[in-house]
Formats: C-alpha cells, structure tokens, sequence
C-alpha cells in the first residue's frame, strides 16, 4: 500500500490486532494503551481529530463511542475535504421545495406534484465486488427517495470502467452492469437512462454513480427529522447482520489471519426484501404514523439515528437488545454499525407502533421499536439497559472538522494544454468516421440497457437510447424528463470547463426533447483529496459547475462526493456527473433524436464548430491519434442559456421534428444518431434514415473539427421547411446561430464540403452500415 | 474407462463436481425465501436454507492429480467468487 | 354492447406489474378492477383473473416457484377448474407452468441476461376469449422483459398442446416467420405464449399491458384485454 | 449431537443436501456458457458442464428416516421442477 487511503474505511475498518477484554464493548480505553495503538488510526480517524473528539467530549471515547465517531466523520459522511468548496454551488430556485442537506432534493412540478432526486456512488465496493456493489448502490439510493416520502419510479446510472478490452474492465463492467439489472428489474423501478464510458484511467477503479427520482404529492413530504421526545424510533426491513463492519469485530480474543472469514465486508442486495420495504415505508407513511423517515445506507443505525435526532435537534435512546439481529451474540458496536442492507429507521407517534406493526406484517417485514426520542440531544446507547455510548447527536452527525486542504494546478496541464491541435494531419474521413463511432464511448449501449427493464411502471415515453429519458406524469399532461452527463476526459484537460461542460450539456440533453431544465443533482467523482493537484482539480469543477448552475438557473438540491478513487497514486479522470430533472408542460409536444421525414430541414442551433481547439479533449482525437490532449474550451454559458430557451419555445411552439445535442462524437456522432432510429427492438428491423448535407469551413477552421468537434452549445435540428422562417426568427431573438446543412434522406448519409466555389463529397454511406458498426462495437466476442 | 489420445498420450475421463457454496457469514437471501416458504408449506422444522451451486464438468486429464489441479484452478479462477464464496471440489473417472 | 367485466390483478410480494395492469383496466379499459392480495383464497367474484409480471418472491429458487405455493394460487386453481379465465403475464405465466395449470417450464433465456425490448408476435390461435380481437396469423408488436422465458416442453406433452391449438402466441420476425434471429429467449417453437386445452388459461411472456396506449409506443396489446370484454358481451 | 424439544419428544438437527440437476435431455445453456469459457481461459480439455443447484436445508425431525422423507417431500414439491430436474438427496446429522 502506497498511502493511507481513508475511503476504504468508510463504514468499517481495517483490522485492528486488539485485545477487546469484554464483548461489551462498552470499556473506556485506557489513555496509556490508548495512546500506544492508536486505534483511531486504524479506524481511519487522525491523530488530531481524536484530540478533538475528547475535547469536545470532555473524555476519552470508549471503543463503541470511538467507532461511531469513526465511521461518522470519515470523508464518506462528513464531507470532510468538500464541505467548503460545495458551499458556492447555488442550491436554491423557485421550483426548489428540499435543498441539499436531506436525503434528497424536490423540485415543485406544478399540480401539486413534487420530484424527489438524488444520484449516489457505490464506486469502491464495485472495485471489490462489481455485481453485489452495483445491486446494493442501487437499493441505497432508492431508500434515500423514499425517505421523502415519494415512490422511486425511475433509475439512471453513469458508469465508467477501463477499456472494454481489458479483461479486470470487462469483468468489473459485466457484474456491474448485470448488478444493476438484477436489483432494479427486481424492484419494478425502471432504469431509463445513464451513460457508460471508457479510459483506461478507470482502470482500478471502475465508476457506479445511481441516480433516483421519485414522485409525490406536495403533502406526501417527509422529512429526515427525529422531531417530538418521546416518539419511538422503529427500523422496518431486514434483520441487522454483520455486514459491513470490515474489522474489529469482537470476541474475547486476538483478531487473526484466519479471523478474515468471520466479517463479510461484501453487503448482499435482496431487491425482493426493497421492494416489499417500498410498500410497506409508502403505506406506513400514507397512514398519518410516521413523523419522520430516514433510510440506513453508510454506518447504518448510527448515521441515521445522529442525522435524525442533530437535524431536529433532539436526542435519542437506543436500546441494542431491541434491534432484530440475524446473528447471535452481535455487540452494541456491531448492531450500531452494521450495514445490513434494506433497513428504513421509523419516527413513530408513541400509540402508533401498532399500525406500523400491521402494516409490516401485512408485508411480511418485521418492525421494531428500538429506542425514543429525547430532548437530551445525546445519542444514546443502551444493551439491556446498561449505557454502552452516549454522544451529542449534534457533534456526531455535524461536528466532523471541515478541511480546506492545499491545491496547486496540476504539472500534467501545462503539456496537455500547449499541444498544437493545428499539427495533426488529416485522415481519411471515412476511417475516421468508422472509427469514432464504434468506439467503446459512443457505440449503442444497447447491449447494457436491454438487459433493464425501463418499461414497468408504463410511464417510460423515451428510454435509454434516446438521449434523455421521457416520464409521463400519469393523470396530468405532463412530462419528467432526465439525464445524466459528465466528460471525465475534458475535465481532466480543463476541470472548470468540465465540470460547467457536465452542467451544459445535461441541461441540452434535456431541452432537446422540449423540456426546461428545473434542477440537478450530481456526482463529484475525484481522486485523493489530500493531493494537492487533486484538490485544485476538484475545486475548479466545482466553480465551473456552480457558475454554469448559476447562469442556467438549475440549482443544486443534492448530490455526493465520492473521493479517493484511486490505486497506487494513480487517480482517475475528474469525473463530476451531472443528473438534470426538466419538466414538459405538455408530452405530445416531446421531441425525439429521430430524423421524421425526408426533405426536412437540417440544421445547427447555436454554434458552429470547425476551430481547432474543439477537437481539444474529443473522441476523434484520441479514436484517431490516441491523444488525450489539448485545452478544451469553456462553454459560452449566455449562448448555452439562449440554446436551452430556443430549444424549449420551439418544441413548445411545434417547430421541430426532432433534436439532439452535440457531444461526443460531435455533429458527425449526432447526425447520424438522429438518422439510427431507435434501438428498442431486441430484432433488428426497421429502416433507418439518414442525412444529405453540405458544411462548409470558416476562415482557420478545419474539415475534422467540423465533423469532429466537441467543445460547442449546439444541437442538430430537422424541421419541415415551412417552419424554416420560424426558427429562423427564434433563433434570431435568442441571438443564436443557425446553420442550415441540408436535408433529410432515406437510408444514406452524404456529406459534402464546399470550398470557394467547389463542392466536394466527403462521404456517401448507407446509414444501415454505420449503424451495423455503431450498435455492434459490444456485440458479445 | 475411455481414453482420449493427445499426442500419443493417453487421456482418462473424469467427471468433476464444484460445490460452490456462499460463505458462512454472507447474507443469503435466496436461502431466507425459500426457507420461510418451506415454512409455509408446513415444513415447519426448518430452520436455515443456504443455496449453493452444483456444477459438473467433464474433462480430460492424464491422471487424477491432474484432473483435480485443473478442477481447483478453475474453481479458482471462474466457477466460485472469492469474495463471497468457497468452493469443494471432488472427482471420479468415469466410464465410457 | 356495455358491458362490466370485472378483473381481479393479483398481488404476490414482489409483483412489480400489478399496478400497470390495473391502470390499464380502468383507465384505458374503462372496466372495474381490484387488486387481489395473496393470502386471499376465493377469486370466484371474478370474471377474469390477472397474474400479473414482476418478481414474485423475488423469483428466489426459480421463477414463480413460490409464488404457486401462496394462498391465493389455491383459490386461482379452483377457479381455473371451473373455467374461470386466468392470463398470466411474464411472471404470471411462469407461475402458471410453476402451479400445473399450464404445462412446461422456463429456463434462463439462452443469452443468460435478462432481455427488454419490442418483439414482433404471431396471433396464432384467435380463438381464445384473449385474442378474439385479433386476426389469425397476425403480427403484432410488445415489449417482453425477463431473464427466464426459455419455454421447455417435452415431447409428448408438446404433440397435445399442438394439437388443441394450444400455441397462441409466437416469436416471428417482420414478417411472421418464426425465425431463430427473432426469438429473444431460446423458446421452444419460438413460443412466446400458450393456452390451455379448454381454452380458459393464457400465459404470454410479453406484456399487454405495457402497449395498450400509443403514447408508451404501441397499442396492440389492448387488444388482450378488450378480447375478454367481447367474450363476455 | 443436539436435541431439540418437542412436546416432549427429542428432535435431532440434520443438514440436508438437495442436489437440482436438469434432466439429461434438457439442453442446458448455462452451463453451455460456462463450459465456452472455460475452453477459451485454456482448460481445453474440458468437454461438458451442467449447472445444477445445491441446496442445503437444516432441519430438525425424530429420526434419519423421518427427516430423509421431509427432505424428498420438500424436494419433490418446491425444490426441483419435475418438468425439467431432477434431484438426489443425502442427510448428515449435525453436532451443536
Ligand atoms: N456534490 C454535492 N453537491 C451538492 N450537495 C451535495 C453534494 N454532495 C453531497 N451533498 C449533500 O450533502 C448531504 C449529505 O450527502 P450524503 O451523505 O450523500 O447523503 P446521505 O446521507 O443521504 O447519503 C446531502 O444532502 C447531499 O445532497
Ligand atoms: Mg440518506
């Protein structure tokens, strides 16, 4: 081991080699023994936070005490390294009903409706075990939606992995992927979207980012909060095992080698035992029982317990005894940080037990009173009746120190950034062509969302595949619409255009299908902290994100940090995921990707790429040269802004026939997605269609950053030419760009340049035999 | 007994088992369903269900010793997951 | 002709389709329905019976397997034997075969992964009160979403459901041929969906009601549910 | 050996093993795919894998003879498909 790396001790430890006198517990560690082991360290806690606690404590910690404290400020809960930095991120709009700070964001929709969302990492126990990883990342963040109160109705997952042709990559994707189905498609929650991308800076250390969204009425709102002394504090769900505590488990005896067999640090998902926890948790919550809800994911009843009772500023008893465990002889510490998954801690009105009772046996769960709400404001907890720990809610949940750890910009930028992009010679188109679009990152991925079921529930209008997901409210005219984006790559060349580039373009691939933006979520995916040249990378994408947020009026009600991804000091691409929710007033004006008719119109909405420095960070480049190189641009926000809007007042005004944003790939990727179709067919048919178009290069401006380009606010539009005019105005009041390209065609995708005077055909292919490329980069070897 | 022949040699038939079972202290939710319905169904002296896989396979090797080295590995290497579960493996030599 | 047909959708622990199904029959059927839980055990109210998809039991052991042994799969058997329409949908159909009303089983699908997406269909037997508003031969479209529907028969068996034109739905390709590029699953037959000899007992692994309105990409399982409509007006 | 008590009657623990296997004739693509994979990581000598599951039930019954017959009653009815698996059974009985 090269470093310490304290995320791997996120919710449990090391092994400490310890002698625990009793199984209690309880014992207050001896200052001089104390000092000697240090087990804090182990515990992933520092020298001075130790100090800290016993200061703030008045007294040493005793081991449980120490344990919880432990798992409760490390990096994964407290957000130790990121608090200060997250702060600039604008977090509040009119359609925000929960900011940041509960277990999900809500968005107002109108009729009295609310959107719950979240997005969540599960990337370090996909490293160890991609399947069961994925599946319980997957059952975490469904808890935390419907810990609002709302029933989770759609999934997305951002992945990222090590070259498809390296086999640990091929097997970390394979589980990951299948995890994801088994739990999702098991719980009826359909997974409608996400991305899957490739470097082999993922190597080590594969990418899981889940989001969920959930929908309710206004009134259905629940809150996080151990509000009223007195309430019971109920857990409904799975018994309490010794999952997830990696070490320290405790018997009367020096922990050895062969003691590695007796602690599972692999959590087993059980979808069937969630979904019946979704029921009963709606239901239970329907009936007027419940005063506060909080799901258990890292550090299982003590996170939820302190986070409950700090945000309502009260206390809370614990009795162990009362916890339904499913092995014999677990100590306080065990069943206080046992990760056990499915579990929902439950504020119940004192004479209320019975209802939730019943409503869980009626679901066959068990539910069980396990302590109350007091106005003390300690957490405190008992094992039959004896105090073991006894903490002020308020310092546990909330009093982790906030770092403001050095940056220093990166030595790698300044030969990335000064790379001549004017030097690369010019290939041949078609290759190229070929080449970029069966490349692992833009090929269909098909191959991964066919195995999810994103149709149950009926109310998948536009699944994977499409661009961004289209929901139907049911009952109401309306539309959710959702994408998750990020671009590791360009991050990594300029983290303040990659992290406003994450924001840009999931608000594009919202409002290309008619939506408007409303709010996001994200994922901030990042190395080791404590390195400098990490830190600054995280800062950086955090401004550029807050500063996009900002100008599209999409704040920020919620998302994660997950740092350290990384293996022997090499750490991935910055990879900041953004989540957008939009909403369509009306889903018979959604816009779809798909060319509708040949003659439309083909045009570029917003800018025209062609200047060298958007081929910066693309896929073309590293496709074609294996480069990663160059210093992507920063997006014009203002031009993104009007985009957003031009693309929303026309699909609401019926001008286009369809849209889709310009990533990677560039308008080449996009053209001929739109000209593909969709892919939902598990036998291929259908006939495709295809494009006939002319571009021409500006003054500097190069054929392949016109093909190729990414570093641009655009989508590529079709309409009917009578509305050209139309969109002409639209545009024109926006002061967007429109360039026309030309024109729909069956079945071929032609492409003409025209220099001066002269025309000339670059490309002329069937559709049919690009896409055959495009959908079988994955297909099985 | 059936010999197969790879370059002069002969090969004898096996026909190898993996049990691959979870570890003890992993969580088996299958095993917990089908023992509550078993329970259900009147079995009510059941008290615990853990699922494993059976696999069979079939192969060629010069002698047992070989046979069962090339059984452990792919155990090892694709039949059993170690990070969840454990593996025994046994063998006979089967006739034609 | 209005007629009320009542429907009773089945809610096993871990049904995931019930509610879709249900919507379907009120929403877009206009026909009442109500959920019927498991450790219910008379269904005889009832004009027809839904066993809906999802993950009953969370398909633990083999799919469908336990659901077949809830109370209420008493009360649908019965009913069944007194020729009480049953369609069983994806998860439904498995436990059909699971319980005995139907005859085969399910293997994982031959890709060994779960599978969703739309399929080209072949109405083979338009006789049923589940298909009377097909036509015979007709090819239709519906999504499918499962990992085990690799339907197995033996031979015997198989020659009898042959015979009473129990094949009801098949897996084709555009153009209705049977063909093993438009199979998702490995089926035998490329069979998608079977009915028993009497006529009263579907099982499909598509999902009806998952296009039963254009906006979700196509409404041709509609049909499926307004067929049982017409049979009994 | 441990005892369990039933009014008034002792009850000894047994592990049971129910072993699932496809019937012969069943085509098994499982284990198709498993023996595809093995041949392509080297293990070319491998001719044939059936997957099957091995279930090991505890339970509690008055005798060998009575738990043997839970065992096959539970096998016959919930743990194997008939249509398309067989099973074999063996007991042991489990100290405390
Ligand atoms: N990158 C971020 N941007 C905005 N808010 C964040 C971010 N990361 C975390 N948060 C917020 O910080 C709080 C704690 O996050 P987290 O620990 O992930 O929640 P939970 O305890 O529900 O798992 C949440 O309210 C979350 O939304
Ligand atoms: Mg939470």
């Amino acid at each position: 081991m090269t470093r310490a790396r304290p995320a791997q001790l996120v919710g449990g430890f090391c092994v400490v080699s310890y002698r625990v006198s009793c199984a209690m517990g309880g014992f207050v560690l001896k200052t001089q023994s104390a000092e000697d082991s240090r087990p804090w360290r182990e515990m992933g806690l520092k020298d001075h936070e130790y100090r800290l606690i016993v200061e703030k404590l008045g007294r040493e910690p005793n081991y449980t005490e120490l344990g919880m404290f432990a798992v409760l400020w490390s990096e994964h809960c407290a957000y130790k390294h990121s608090k200060a930095v997250l702060r600039d991120l604008p977090t509040r709009g009119p359609r925000v009903l929960v900011g940041p700070g509960e277990n999900a964001g809500v968005l107002d929709i109108g009729d009295g409706l609310a959107v719950a969302f979240k997005m969540e990492s599960h990337n370090h126990p996909c490293a160890v075990e991609p399947f069961q990883g994925a599946a319980t990342g997957v059952g975490g963040i469904v808890r935390d939606i419907l810990a609002m109160g709302a029933r989770p109705v759609a999934l997305l997952d951002p992945l990222r992995f090590g070259p498809p042709d390296d086999p640990r990559s091929a097997f970390l994707f394979q589980g990951v992927v299948s995890g994801i189905s088994f739990y999702g498609n098991c719980l009826g929650i359909p997974t409608v979207g996400g991305e899957v991308e490739f470097s082999r800076s993922y190597r080590s250390n594969p990418l899981c980012n889940v989001m969920c969204l959930g929908i309710m009425k206004h009134d259905e709102l629940f809150q996080g909060r151990a509000s009223g002394p007195g309430n019971l504090v109920m857990v409904v769900g799975h018994s309490t095992g010794r999952d997830g505590i990696h070490g320290c488990t405790f018997a009367s005896e020096e922990l050895r080698e062969d003691s590695e067999s007796k602690r599972p640090n692999v959590q087993v998902g059980d979808p069937f035992m969630e979904k019946l926890l979704i029921e009963a948790c709606l239901e239970m919550m329907r009936t007027g029982a419940v005063v506060g809800v909080q799901d258990m994911g890292a550090a299982g009843i003590t996170s939820s317990c302190a986070e409950t009772a700090a945000r309502a500023g009260t206390g809370m008893e614990i009795e162990v005894r009362q916890v339904p465990t499913r092995e014999e002889g677990m100590t306080p510490y065990e069943v206080m940080l046992s990760e056990s998954q499915e579990r929902m801690l439950l504020i119940v009105a004192p004479d209320k037990a019975p209802v939730v009772r019943e409503t869980a046996r009626k679901w066959g769960l068990c539910a069980a009173v396990i302590g109350k709400v007091t106005d003390t404001g300690d957490l405190v907890v008992k094992e039959n009746g004896v105090e073991v720990a006894r903490i002020p809610a308020k310092l546990l949940a909330e009093g982790a120190p906030v770092y403001e750890p050095a940056s220093s910009e990166p030595r790698y930028l300044r030969e990335t950034s000064s790379f001549k992009l004017e030097s690369l010679p010019m290939p041949c188109i078609l290759d190229a062509v070929f080449k970029v679009m069966s490349a692992p990152t833009v090929a269909s991925k098909a191959p991964v969302w066919r195995q999810y079921d994103y149709m149950v529930r009926t109310d998948t209008v536009a699944g994977p595949g499409s661009g961004a997901a289209v929901l139907r409210v049911k009952g109401t005219r309306k539309g959710v619409v959702v994408s998750t984006d990020g671009n590791g790559r360009i991050t990594y060349l300029n983290p303040r255009a990659g992290g406003m580039w994450a924001v840009v373009e999931s608000a594009l691939n919202v409002a290309v299908t008619g939506a408007r933006p409303l709010g996001i979520t994200n994922c901030l995916n990042f190395g080791n902290p404590e390195d400098p040249e990490v830190f600054w990378q995280f800062k950086e994408a955090v401004a550029g994100m807050a500063e996009a947020c900002r100008r599209l009026e999409t704040p920020i009600t919620g998302g994660n940090v997950s740092f350290y991804n990384e293996t022997e000091g090499e750490a991935i691409y910055p990879t900041p995921v953004v989540g957008t929710v939009g909403l369509l007033d009306d889903i018979g004006k959604r816009v779809s990707p798909w060319f509708k008719r040949e003659g439309d119109i083909v045009a570029i909405l917003g800018q025209m790429p062609g200047d060298p420095s958007h081929l910066a960070g693309s896929e073309y480049l590293e496709r074609c040269f294996g480069l990663v190189a160059g210093r992507p641009p920063e997006p014009d926000l203002v031009l993104a802004r009007n985009l957003v809007e031009a693309l929303v007042r026309g699909a609401g005004n019926e001008l286009y026939s369809s849209a889709t944003d310009v990533s990677q790939g560039g308008i080449l990727a996009a053209l001929a997605e739109s000209s593909f179709g969709p892919s939902n067919d598990l036998v291929s048919s259908s006939a495709v269609g295809g494009a006939e178009i002319e571009i021409s290069t500006g003054e500097g401006h190069r054929l392949d950053a016109v093909l190729f380009g990414e570093g641009i606010a655009a989508a590529v539009v079709s309409f009917p030419e009578p509305n050209l005019p139309e969109v002409t105005n639209l545009a024109r009041s926006l002061g967007l760009p429109l360039t026309v390209l030309g024109r729909v065609k069956s079945g071929r995708i032609v492409i003409k340049a025209r220099e001066e005077a002269q025309v000339k055909t670059l490309l002329d292919i069937e559709t049919r035999a690009l896409k055959d490329a495009w959908s079988q980069a994955f297909a099985p070897s | 007994m059936r010999f197969g022949e790879v370059q002069g040699v002969l090969l004898v038939r096996y026909r190898g088992t993996v049990v691959v079972t979870l570890k003890e202290t992993i969580f088996d939710p299958q095993g917990e369903a089908v023992k509550n319905s078993l329970v259900a169904m009147g079995f009510s002296s059941v008290t615990k269900v853990r699922m494993g896989k059976h696999i069979i396979v079939y192969l060629e090797a010069l002698n047992e010793e070989e046979a069962r080295e090339k059984l452990a590995d792919m155990a090892r290497r694709l039949l059993a997951n170690p990070v969840t579960e454990t593996y025994e493996i046994s063998l006979v030599e089967v006739p034609d | 002709m209005t007629v009320t047909v009542r429907f009773g959708v089945v809610v096993f622990p871990g049904s995931n389709c019930d509610s879709d199904v249900y919507h379907v029959i009120r929403d877009v059927l206009g026909q009442p329905v109500d959920y019927v839980w498991h450790e219910e055990t008379d269904v005889s109210k009832y004009q027809c019976i839904v066993l809906p998809g999802g993950f009953s039991y969370g398909d633990y052991l083999r799919a469908g397997a336990l659901a077949r042994f809830s109370p209420v799969m008493r009360g649908v058997e019965e009913y069944a034997h007194d020729g009480g329409l049953v369609l069983g949908i994806c998860n439904g159909f498995q436990i059909l075969l699971e319980s005995g009303l139907l005859p085969g089983a399910m293997l994982p699908n031959d890709c060994l992964e779960f599978r969703c997406g739309w399929v080209n269909l072949r109405v083979d037997n338009v006789d049923t009160p589940f298909t009377l508003e097909y036509h015979r031969g007709e090819v239709v479209r519906m999504p499918i979403a499962h990992h085990e529907g690799n339907y197995v028969l033996e031979k015997d068996p198989l020659e009898a459901v042959k015979k009473h034109c129990g094949i009801t739905f098949t897996y084709v390709d555009e153009s209705g041929r049977p063909t093993r590029d438009s199979n998702p699953n490995g089926a035998l037959l490329n069979i998608a969906g079977i009915v028993n000899e009497r006529g009263n007992v579907l099982g499909m692994m598509p999902h009806p009601e998952r296009c039963s309105e254009e906006v979700l990409g196509g409404a041709d399982g509609l049909r499926v549910f307004r067929s049982v409509v017409r049979y009994y007006s």
